[in-house]
C-alpha cells in the first residue's frame, strides 16, 4: 500500500505472524463470531478528505466488499440512530407521511445488484496510475429495499408532480432535484447493501437508490422527499456536476454513459510471455452491457471478449479475454457498448463532440494500457 | 430528459396502500422543509443587505473563501473562490460566472455554511451573506434589497449558458 | 446477542456513541482506508468449537457478507503463507504438477454466485430456535477461481480415472473423495469469495468449489488432488455424512436436496395484523428453484411466492410472499421445488422413506412457523 | 450415481495447456500422498501388534477417547467413543457397528491423530493402535499382526450395509 495511506489503515499493523512450516501439524484457532481477513491480504480504499476509492485492482469479481466501497461525502459520515429515524414525503401528495425504518421494511422489499459511479470518476494526466486511482470512485452491491412507486402510492403522489427532491440528513443535507418518472421506473428506497444493514459511509440507515444514475443523486442518509412540479436547482445540480458542452452548459445528465477499464495487467502490475487473461469490468448506466471490445494492438483491431454471466442491468459486468503475449511492447484497450447501442468513446471522440474545454464530470473515454518489453504495465495518457 | 408527466398504473399485484406509516403534522414539514426554488418558493420572511451581508462574510466566511484580496497564488484556501471574476487566474466554475441562479446561493448556504457550524446562520443574515456575494460578483448593485420578493427576480449571468442534456442513448457521442 | 457468545464477539463493545440530536448540525468523520458496519448493528455467527452459523435472520438478500459465513472445521483455521502455497495434482496423469497461487490466478478465471451448506445443516427439537439455529450452516457467496478441468487438461487427466481424492492442508488433512466427472460439469478451485482474497474461514488461500454439493466435500486449504480408479473411502465419506435409510446405509450422497426457510417473520420477531410480507430463502443443489410454495394456514393451501430475480443454479433463491393476517393463530410454511422437478418433503415424508432412524445427514424437511395471538412466532419442532 | 469414465472433449475454445506450473518431483509427491485406499493402495512398510497398540492407546489415546470402563454415563468424552459395542449406552456411530472399512482407520488415525499432535505417529505406531481398536471392537484377534498385506483383507462387519446413494433428481423422495 502506498505509505501515505498506509498510516491511517484501520485494520492494524501489516506484520503477518509467521505461520507454521507445516500447517497439517498444528491446530488453528476455532470458529468465531466475525471472521477476518487473511493477514496477508490488505485491499484498502484510497482516500483523500472528501472521497475514496475502491481498489478496482484487488478484485476477481463484481461485488464490491462492503468495506471497500467508494466514497463521496460533503460534510462527512453522519451518526445516525436507526430507532429515531424518519422519512417523510410531501409535498405535492395527498398525504404528507412520515415513515419509520422499522415502517420501511414493512413494505414489499426488492434485491438489485447495481453499479454506483461518482459522475467525476477519471482521472489521467501520468503513467503511474492504478485502475483505482484511475476510475476508483465507482463499486457495486447487492441493495435490498423498497420500490420509492409503492411508497409514492402510499402516500397518494400527485401525477401533475414532475420532479422531486431528496434531501439527506448529513450536515451538507444534500439535495438532489429528480425526475418523478424515475420512481415509476426502477428507484428504490434501500435500506440493506449485500446482504446486511447499508454501511454508515454509503448512507445507514437509508438511502435513494436511483439505479444506473450519478452517484450524487443517490442520496444518502436520505430523510426527506418532496414532489414538485420543478426542480429545484440545487448546488449540486448547477454549480457542479455540470459541464461545458461547446458554448454551454449542460446540466441533468443523469445516466452514466457506458464505460470500461483493464483491471488486469494495470500499473504496477507485470506481465510474462505466452498466455495472459486480459481482465476487467465494463458498465452502462443506461441498461446492459452488450458487448466489450478488447484490442491487444494499440486499437487496430479488436476482439469480443467474454462477458461473465449473468450480465445484469446497470451493474458492472466482468469481461476476460484470453491473448498470447508474444513478448513485444503494445499497447492494450477495452470498450464497452450497451445494448441502446453506445460505444465507449476515444477522449478525441468526446473532445470533438463536446469542444476543447471538456472534462470535470461525465468523461468516459476508453483507456489504454502500455505493455512494455519487461511485461510492466503502465497507464496512457492522453 | 424533460420529465413528462407519469400516470402510472399499478401493475404489481400489491394494494395501493399498505397502511404503514403516519400522517405527518405542519410543524415537522416546516422543521424540515428548508429548500428554496428557482421561482422562490420556500424562500422565508425576513430581508437583508450588501453591508451587512459584508461584515458577516468577512467575520464568518473569509477564512476559507477569501476575499478580492486574496492572493490565490500565495495561498490555498479550504473552500472553493466565491469572488471569482478579480482576482482568480484560472477561471472557476463560480457565482459569477457559472451559478444559474440566485436562488441557489440561499438555499446552499443556509443548509450548509458556515462549514464548520452548518445551520446557524439566521434567514436575515443568510440574505445579507447572499445580496454580499452577488455585490462583490458584480451581479447587484451596492443598495439592492434582498427577500423572498426581490431574490427570484435576479437574473444570473451564466443562466443563458445552461441547457438540459437530451441525450437518450443509443450510437450518438455528444 | 446471546449473552454468551456476546463474551467474544470481536467487534468491540456493544456500547454506540450517543448520535447528535440533529446530524445535519455536525460534521461527521470523513473517508478511510476501511469502512465498519453502524455502532447499532451487530450481525453476529453463532458458534460452537467446531462450527459457527449465519445469521439467516438477519439478511437481506443472498450474497452473504464473508464475515458471516458459516463454519465447519475439523482441526481449525490454519494459517497459510500465500507465496509458499503449492497446489500438487498427481496420480492417474500424464503430468503430476505443482501450481503456485500465482500460477493459479494465470489461468483463465470464472466467477459464480453458489451456496454452500454443511450437509449436517439442520437442528430443531424446540420452539425457541431462530433461522441461524435451525439452519444456519448454509451461505452463498461470489467464488472466482480457474475451472477444474482447466488443470485437468493441463496436467494430462487419465481418461480412464474416475474419482479424485482432494486433501487440505490444515491440521485434520482432510480428505474427499469426488467422482472425476463433477470435474469435467462445475467443479472449480477457487482463491476469491465476493470479489476479494478468499477469507481463512473458508479455505485461504485456495478451496475445491463443488457447486450444490455438501459442504465438507469443498476442501479448504486445498493442497492436493490425487486422480484415482476408485473411491478412498476416508472417514469423513464413510463413518460421516452417512445416514440410515431402512435397513441400510447411505453413503455418497453429494447433492444437497432442494430446501427452504422463512426468515421472517421467525422467532423471536412479532408481526402486526395486516400486510405482513413473508419472506425466506429457498435452495437447490440440483439446479435451478422453481418455484417456491408458501402457505399461510398450516399447509392446508399453497400459493406461489415471487422469486427475486436473477434466479442462479445452485444458488440461495430469495422470495417473497404478500400475506394479509387477520390475526388469528396460525402456521406458515414454504416448500421448494427445483427445476428436476424434486418438492420439498415433509418430515414425515422423509421418514416414511427411509425409516424411523431418519436423521444426522441430508435432512431437508419442511420448516413450520407458529403465529401466536399476540403476533409473537415460534418453531414447530415435530 | 456410480461414476463412469468421461471422454471429455475441450470445448472451452482455450489451448488444451497453458504452460503454468511445473512438474512436481517423486519425493514431493511421496512427502504427501499418505492416503490409503480400501485395497490397501497407501500403505507403508512396517507392521504392528494388538498389545504394542493397547499401551500406545492408553498412553496418547485414552484420554480423550476412553476405553471399555469408561462409564459414558458419568463423563463426557472430548472424543468419539472408539469401542463401541461394550458400555456404550446410546449406538454411535463408530468402529465396531459402523466403520466399512477397516484401512479407513489407519488413513486417518496416521493424519490427523492425536487430536493435539496430528502427524506426530510413526507407521508402526499406527499398525499398532490399528490393531489394538480392531481387536478391541472384536473384529480381529489378539494375535493377528497388520501391515500393509493384512490390514486390507480385514471385513469390517458394518461393510454389508453400506449403499451408494443413487437419486438423480426428479420428484421422488428417497
Ligand atoms: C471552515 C471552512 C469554511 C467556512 C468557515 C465557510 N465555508 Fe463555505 N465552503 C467550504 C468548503 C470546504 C466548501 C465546499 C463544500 C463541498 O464542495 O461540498 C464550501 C462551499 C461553499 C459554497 C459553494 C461554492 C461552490 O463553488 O460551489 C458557498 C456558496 C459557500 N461555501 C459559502 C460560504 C459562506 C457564505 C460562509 C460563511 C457564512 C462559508 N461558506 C463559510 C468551507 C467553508
Ligand atoms: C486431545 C483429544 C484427543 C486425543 C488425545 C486423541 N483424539 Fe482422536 N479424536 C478427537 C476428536 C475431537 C475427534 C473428532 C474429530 C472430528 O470429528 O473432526 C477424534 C476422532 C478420532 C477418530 C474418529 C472417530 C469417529 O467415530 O469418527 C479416531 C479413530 C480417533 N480419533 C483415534 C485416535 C487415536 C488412535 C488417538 C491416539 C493416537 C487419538 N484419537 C487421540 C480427540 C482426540
Ligand atoms: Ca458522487
Ligand atoms: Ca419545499
Ligand atoms: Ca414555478
Ligand atoms: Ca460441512
Ligand atoms: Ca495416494
Ligand atoms: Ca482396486
Ligand atoms: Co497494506
Ligand atoms: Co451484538
Amino acid at each position: 500500500v502506498n505509505s501515505i495511506f498506509a498510516k491511517h489503515v484501520q485494520t492494524g499493523p501489516h506484520i503477518a505472524p509467521e505461520p507454521p512450516e507445516d500447517p497439517t501439524k498444528a491446530i488453528g484457532p476455532g470458529p468465531s463470531a466475525q471472521g477476518k481477513r487473511s493477514t496477508f491480504e490488505h485491499p484498502v480504499r484510497k482516500f483523500s478528505e472528501t472521497s475514496s476509492r475502491s481498489p478496482l485492482q484487488d478484485f476477481h469479481s463484481t461485488i464490491t466488499p462492503s468495506d471497500l466501497h467508494y466514497e463521496r461525502h460533503h460534510a462527512g459520515v453522519p451518526a445516525i440512530d436507526p430507532q429515531k429515524y424518519e422519512l417523510l414525503i410531501h409535498g405535492m401528495v395527498e398525504r404528507p407521511m412520515k415513515f419509520t425504518l422499522a415502517e420501511l421494511k414493512r413494505f414489499p422489499a426488492v434485491s438489485r445488484i447495481c453499479f454506483l459511479e461518482c459522475a467525476g470518476n477519471f482521472r489521467g494526466g501520468k503513467e503511474e496510475l492504478t485502475p483505482q486511482e484511475i476510475l476508483g470512485l465507482t463499486s457495486q452491491s447487492e441493495w435490498t429495499g423498497v420500490m420509492l412507486s409503492t411508497l409514492f402510492r402510499e402516500v397518494g403522489a400527485d401525477p401533475k408532480a414532475l420532479w422531486f427532491l431528496a434531501e439527506g440528513s448529513d450536515a451538507a443535507v444534500m439535495t438532489r432535484s429528480v425526475p418523478v418518472k424515475k420512481a415509476w421506473d426502477d428507484a428504490m428506497i434501500v435500506y440493506a447493501q449485500n446482504g446486511e444493514a447499508i454501511r454508515p459511509e454509503q448512507g445507514y440507515p437509508v438511502r435513494l437508490l436511483l439505479p444506473g444514475w450519478e452517484g450524487n443523486m443517490n442520496i444518502k442518509w436520505l430523510r426527506r422527499i418532496e414532489l414538485s412540479d420543478e426542480p429545484y436547482m440545487t448546488r449540486e445540480e448547477t454549480s457542479k456536476y455540470t459541464y461545458p458542452v461547446k458554448d454551454r452548459i449542460r446540466m441533468f445528465s443523469f445516466e452514466m454513459d457506458a464505460r470500461s477499464i483493464i483491471t488486469f495487467p494495470s500499473y504496477p502490475q507485470k506481465i510474462m510471455p505466452g498466455w495472459v487473461e486480459i481482465r476487467g469490468i465494463a458498465w452502462s448506466g443506461r441498461g446492459k452491457i452488450e458487448k466489450v471490445e478488447v484490442s491487444t494492438d494499440a486499437g487496430k483491431t479488436w476482439q469480443d471478449a467474454r462477458l461473465q454471466d449473468p450480465v445484469l442491468s446497470k451493474a458492472h459486468t466482468y469481461f476476460r479475454h484470453l491473448w498470447q503475449w508474444d513478448g513485444n511492447p503494445t499497447e492494450i484497450l477495452s470498450r464497452a457498448v450497451d445494448e441502446t447501442g453506445y460505444v465507449q468513446p476515444t477522449l478525441r471522440q468526446l473532445a470533438e463532440a463536446r469542444g476543447t474545454a471538456v472534462g470535470g464530470y461525465h468523461m468516459n473515454p476508453i483507456t489504454s494500457w502500455q505493455i512494455k518489453t519487461d511485461g510492466s504495465t503502465l497507464f496512457k495518457p492522453e | 430528459q424533460q420529465p413528462v408527466p407519469s400516470t402510472h398504473k399499478n401493475e404489481t399485484g400489491y394494494p395501493s396502500r399498505f397502511g404503514f406509516g403516519r400522517l405527518a403534522t405542519t410543524a415537522e414539514i416546516a422543521l424540515w422543509d428548508i429548500d428554496v426554488r428557482p421561482d422562490g418558493k420556500g424562500l422565508p420572511a425576513g430581508q437583508g443587505d450588501v453591508l451587512k451581508g459584508k461584515v458577516i462574510y468577512t467575520s464568518k466566511c473569509m477564512a476559507c473563501h477569501g476575499n478580492n484580496d486574496t492572493d490565490l497564488s500565495k495561498i490555498k484556501l479550504p473552500g472553493p473562490v466565491l469572488v471569482s471574476d478579480t482576482l482568480a487566474k484560472s477561471r472557476p466554475k463560480a457565482i459569477g460566472n457559472y451559478w444559474p441562479y440566485a436562488t441557489t446561493l440561499f438555499d446552499y448556504i443556509r443548509r450548509t455554511m458556515p462549514y464548520n457550524q452548518p445551520g446557524s446562520l439566521t434567514d436575515n443574515e443568510v440574505y445579507s451573506i447572499t445580496a454580499y456575494l452577488l455585490y462583490a460578483n458584480k451581479i447587484i448593485k451596492q443598495n439592492q434589497l434582498l427577500n423572498a420578493k426581490t431574490l427570484p427576480g435576479i437574473v444570473m449571468p451564466a443562466k443563458k449558458l445552461f441547457i438540459m442534456d437530451d441525450r437518450k442513448g443509443g450510437p450518438e457521442v455528444r
